[in-house]
């Protein structure tokens, strides 16, 4: 898999433009494979930046223009392609956002694009709607990402 | 060996669908889960947004779907709304144009054929024969009362009214089909439309409102022509409005065929319009389901003698009797069509 | 009749990743690079918005292949089985994707598809009347550890979802039907003998002690992978086998030779490699120190093979740990795998 | 056709973003068929709040996310689809709009859809553009008049 899946210079807090107010902080990555997938085969992240990790559903997924996404919500992009060069930017909702200066962030995929039928667990991944968001994820297309350091300027 | 398979038109749903309740994914599903079949058939305009500018992302889900649950796309219902342009009457050539994209639209999605309606003048055919046969689609036109199998000038209901509708299409469309097998016909049930049912009867006494003019028409509605039988009604009961929609369903048979008469056009019959109006327990048989105006026991005869080897699609047309009745009163279409399948398979539909 | 030349995109991954080659540089790197014409893509790389194809890429791709006189050989096509989410996509949905996948590559201008080693043969036969009318071949992909002849003592190694005699069961729908729209695409890792120095450096770089990485070097394939991996738990202990699992368990899982059963059936082949290195023996040219190509080349030109080996380098996971200008040549890589080609026969 | 095909709950004021005056009043259709049809083929509303009768010109067409349309500008869009499932929504000019609480709403559609050719009619609806009446035309029969509230 490639190497650089989060891009680097993309993290920056947001602030939210009725109040002010930064309520998170965002950054963009890219698929950590050769190829592009349907949007709908993204499960989740895993998202740890500092030695913080971020549950799913404070993670928010933005591509191809539209309104950030749950990960509930890209489960019906079923005709969604993410293009295999475009990066998609996980915005993380975190009243304050992070420091000014350098943080390590490490995004790892959870992702269910594989090579053909997988009879028992794919079953098992309809059924439990996903499966435990890890740092270290077994299967195609998924494998523990590096870690980087990204600053907020 | 010849079959007389089964399907639905999304027209039998169209309550459902119109309240937003069914979409096409659920369309298809529910013809498999309800009624253990496969065939699917499908008004353009209910489903394809954009008509006609289809996007190829309907086009790959349609047919996903239709796989996803092993489903056959038999036949898609297409119109022909010549005022499109407003400034002329769309003329011949532009109505071939609209059936070629059409028969395009149909080949996308996989079906089988195509019904176009019975107004299409033979010349329109004519021009859309040969995309017909490239695109691998057949084209069916439609045969709904009142237009005859067995052309009587005496009865040509359209003629005598300066319509365009040729009465003589089944004599054009069989010479047609002699030269493409890509051309056909699509007859619909209610050729053979003869009697009531409970919930027309029930509708014309509320919106009637004399149960005598409608006891009256029940009782004579079998024993004379239904012309004598209007002239009679408006003599009788001068207050009744007997050109009213729901005075002249009570009064007037659809029929304009005999279900022997099947056997002249067995042979380019494309797909059927299973038209009904109300499915009511047979009570000679419990657990059985008939359609009092509509004689699907000869009907259903005459086309295993036949050797009709197709599908015959549902068509619920009984909506309107109970749309001015409240929701809960209102028809079940999913029961409905539930009920003319078990009669289907009862009278020898696989 | 001859073995022509091609590439992957598959084999350029980093560079494409980086943005730093498009189609128009894939296909012109191809002949600059290599003076040959063969080209094999990886449809969801380049393909946006799959698989709504749009006219203004299927244009510009054939007008690049034009441009450069070039051949659209095969394309690689997948089967996420799990795009729908609430079910799994059943075999008359993948046969409707493999259907869709003809359509796009015929507009591309692609003799033949390749489908996934996973994807079941009733998909594929299903799917031969589409294939048939837009012309194009469907080529089940081969790859380790599927063997290509199965006997009495082979092992079932398989960790995708394959009966163990795929490879039979094609060649008897291909024989049934009669069918000359389907056929098979062998992966050259098939016959992949020996591990190469970039793994080792990599195993190193992770953590193994020397010695364990030496023992590897040794023993393997002298014996069973599992018990390789037994001994080497008790000798370096749990957490150095699992750094070297991937390595410990790679090999092939068929004969040269076997390629004489399969020759008439094959629609292309991928030229699977993870590293060159020179060859000692003969200055300036190069030599896979894992897949023996000599002896491949010997059966497929004995097998009376007419048609493309797409190179695939698959060796860019073994140093993207490393800083970016120690990291694999990918381009230099392809150039030297075809000096070995040209070496060995093809033109 | 449907039962009902305006839209409960779609009764509303409408005020012009610059003066803050209300101009008028709108609700929601939707097509009473069982399949949608070209734009161009909506000739026109009747419609009845409280036995008031509107007339045409003081009515917009709104749908498929553009501006408010007249008539004759909706006869231009010969290549729109007005997609079954999609609510139009009937804009009605009346300075100050209705007053709160319960109204009476009829709309009835006007539409050329139609089986196809009918010669006897078919160049007179080309040549003269039809008045919406209570009945309807063509497949289009009456609505039934709906009951709705402006909170």
């Amino acid at each position: 898999m490639p190497k650089k899946t989060t891009v680097p210079g993309s993290l920056k807090n947001v602030t939210c433009p009725e109040t002010g107010k930064i309520i998170g902080f965002q950054f963009d990555v890219r698929l950590p494979r050769y190829r592009g997938n349907m949007v709908s085969l993204i499960n989740g992240y895993y998202v740890n930046v500092d030695g913080v990790e971020y549950p799913q559903d404070k993670i928010r997924f933005i591509l191809n223009g539209k309104a950030p996404r749950t990960f509930e919500e890209l489960k019906s992009a079923v005709w969604e392609h993410w293009n295999y060069r475009d990066a998609a930017t996980l915005l993380v909702l975190k009243d304050g956002g992070l420091e000014k200066g350098d943080h390590v962030v490490n995004a790892t995929v959870s992702n269910f694009e594989q090579y053909g039928y997988m009879p028992g667990r794919d079953e098992k991944r309809v059924a439990d709607g996903g499966e435990p968001i890890v740092a270290n994820p077994v299967g195609v297309g998924q494998s523990a990402a590096q870690s980087f350091v990204l600053t907020i300027e | 060996m010849a079959t007389i398979k089964r399907g639905v038109s999304s027209y039998s749903y169209q309550n459902v669908i119109f309240d937003r309740k069914m979409g096409y994914r659920d369309f298809i599903r529910t013809i498999r889960e309800d009624l253990n079949t496969d065939g699917v058939e499908l008004i353009d305009e209910t489903f394809i947004n954009h008509y006609p500018f289809i996007t190829d992302e309907f086009v790959y889900d349609w047919r996903n779907t239709i796989a996803r649950y092993n489903m056959k796309s038999v036949t898609m219902d297409v119109y022909l709304d010549v005022l499109q342009f407003r400034d002329h009457v769309m003329t011949f050539e532009e109505g071939a144009e609209r059936l070629k994209r059409d028969l395009h639209i149909a080949a996308r999605l996989g079906f089988e054929n195509v019904r176009c309606l019975r107004p299409i003048p033979a010349e329109i055919i004519d021009m859309c024969v040969d995309t017909a046969e490239k695109e691998g689609v057949r084209l069916g036109q439609e045969i709904h009362s009142p237009v005859q199998i067995r052309y009587d000038p005496e009865k040509d209901w359209n003629k005598a009214r300066g319509n365009l509708v040729d009465e003589r299409l089944v004599e054009h469309m069989l010479q047609r089909a002699e030269k493409s097998p890509f051309v056909g016909l699509v007859p619909d049930m209610g050729l053979f439309h003869t009697g009531v049912t409970p919930a027309l009867v029930a509708a014309a006494r509320r919106t009637i409102q004399n149960d005598d003019c409608v006891d009256y028409i029940l009782e004579n509605r079998n024993k004379l022509p239904w012309q004598d039988l209007k002239r009679l009604v408006a003599e009788k009961f001068p207050t009744i409005d007997t050109d009213a929609q729901i005075t002249l369903s009570l009064i007037r048979p659809q029929a304009s065929a005999k279900p022997e008469e099947l056997m002249d056009i067995m042979h380019i019959i494309l797909s059927i319009h299973g038209k009904f109006y109300e499915m009511v327990e047979d009570p000679t048989k419990p657990g059985g389901y008939y359609d009092p105006s509509i004689p699907y026991d000869e009907i259903m005869k005459i086309l295993l003698e036949g050797g009709y080897d197709g599908y015959i699609n549902s068509e619920f047309e009984g909506q309107g009797h109970t749309n001015d009745l409240p929701d809960d009163q209102m028809f079940d279409e999913l029961e409905q069509v539930r009920r003319q399948h078990k009669m289907l398979v009862a009278l020898g539909a696989v | 009749m001859a073995i022509h030349r091609g590439v992957s995109s598959y084999s350029y991954q980093n560079l494409i990743f980086d943005n730093k080659m498009n189609h128009r540089d894939f296909i012109r790197t191809v002949r600059e690079d290599l003076d040959t014409d063969g080209i094999e893509l990886i449809d969801e790389t380049f393909i946006d918005d799959y698989p709504f194809l749009s006219e203004e890429f299927e244009y510009d791709w054939k007008d690049t292949i034009a441009r450069y006189n070039m051949k659209s050989v095969t394309m690689d096509i997948y089967l996420d089985v799990l795009q729908f989410r609430d079910h799994v996509m059943n075999h008359e949905e993948a046969t409707e994707r493999l259907k869709r996948d003809i359509i796009i590559a015929s507009r591309l201008g692609f003799e033949n598809v390749r489908c996934l080693a996973a994807t079941p043969v009733d998909v594929i036969e299903a799917a031969l009347p589409t294939a048939e009318k837009y012309n194009v071949r469907i080529g089940q992909e081969i790859h380790a550890p599927l063997p290509l002849v199965v006997n009495p003592d082979t092992v079932n190694r398989l960790h995708f979802t394959a009966p163990i005699d795929e490879v039979d069961r094609v060649i008897e729908m291909i024989e049934r039907t009669g069918t000359k729209h389907a056929g098979l695409v062998p992966d050259m890792g098939l016959f992949q003998h020996s591990l190469t120095p970039i793994m080792f450096e990599f195993a190193l770089r992770s953590g193994c002690p020397a010695e364990s990485v030496a023992f590897l070097k040794e023993k393997k394939g002298t014996m069973p992978d599992a018990d390789l991996k037994v001994i080497m738990s008790e000798k370096f202990g749990e957490e150095t086998v699992a750094k070297m699992a991937r390595l410990i368990t790679t090999q092939g899982s068929a004969k040269p030779e076997e390629l004489l059963k399969v020759c008439p059936y094959i629609v292309s082949i991928h030229g699977k490699f993870y590293e060159m290195v020179e060859d000692p023996t003969a200055p300036g040219g190069y030599y896979d120190p894992s897949t023996n190509y000599a002896e491949i080349f010997k059966y497929l030109k004995e097998g009376g093979f007419d048609g493309y080996i797409d190179s695939e380098l698959e060796g860019q996971g073994y140093c993207n740990d490393l800083p970016d200008d120690q990291m694999q040549d990918e381009r230099e890589q392809v150039r030297r795998q075809h000096e070995m080609f040209k070496a060995l026969g093809a033109v | 056709m449907p039962k009902y095909t305006t839209e409960q709950g779609t009764l509303q004021n409408v005020v012009c973003p610059k003066t803050g005056k209300i101009v008028g009043f709108k609700f929601g259709v939707r097509l009473p068929r069982y399949r949608g049809n070209m734009l161009s083929l909506i000739n026109g509303y009747y419609v009845n709040v409280d036995g008031v009768e509107y007339p045409q010109d003081a009515m917009r067409f709104e749908i498929n996310g553009k501006p408010p349309r007249t008539w004759a500008e909706i006869k231009q869009a010969v290549w729109e689809h007005w997609d079954y499932l999609d609510t139009g929504w009937l804009f009605i000019e009346k300075e100050g709009g209705l007053a709160k609480g319960k109204h009476t709403v009829l709309a009835t559609c006007c539409n050329y859809e139609q089986y196809g050719y009918k010669p006897a009619t078919d160049q007179a609806r080309v040549d003269n553009v039809e008045i919406p009446s209570v009945g309807g035309a063509g497949h289009t029969s009456a609505a039934l008049p709906l009951e709705m509230e402006i909170q």
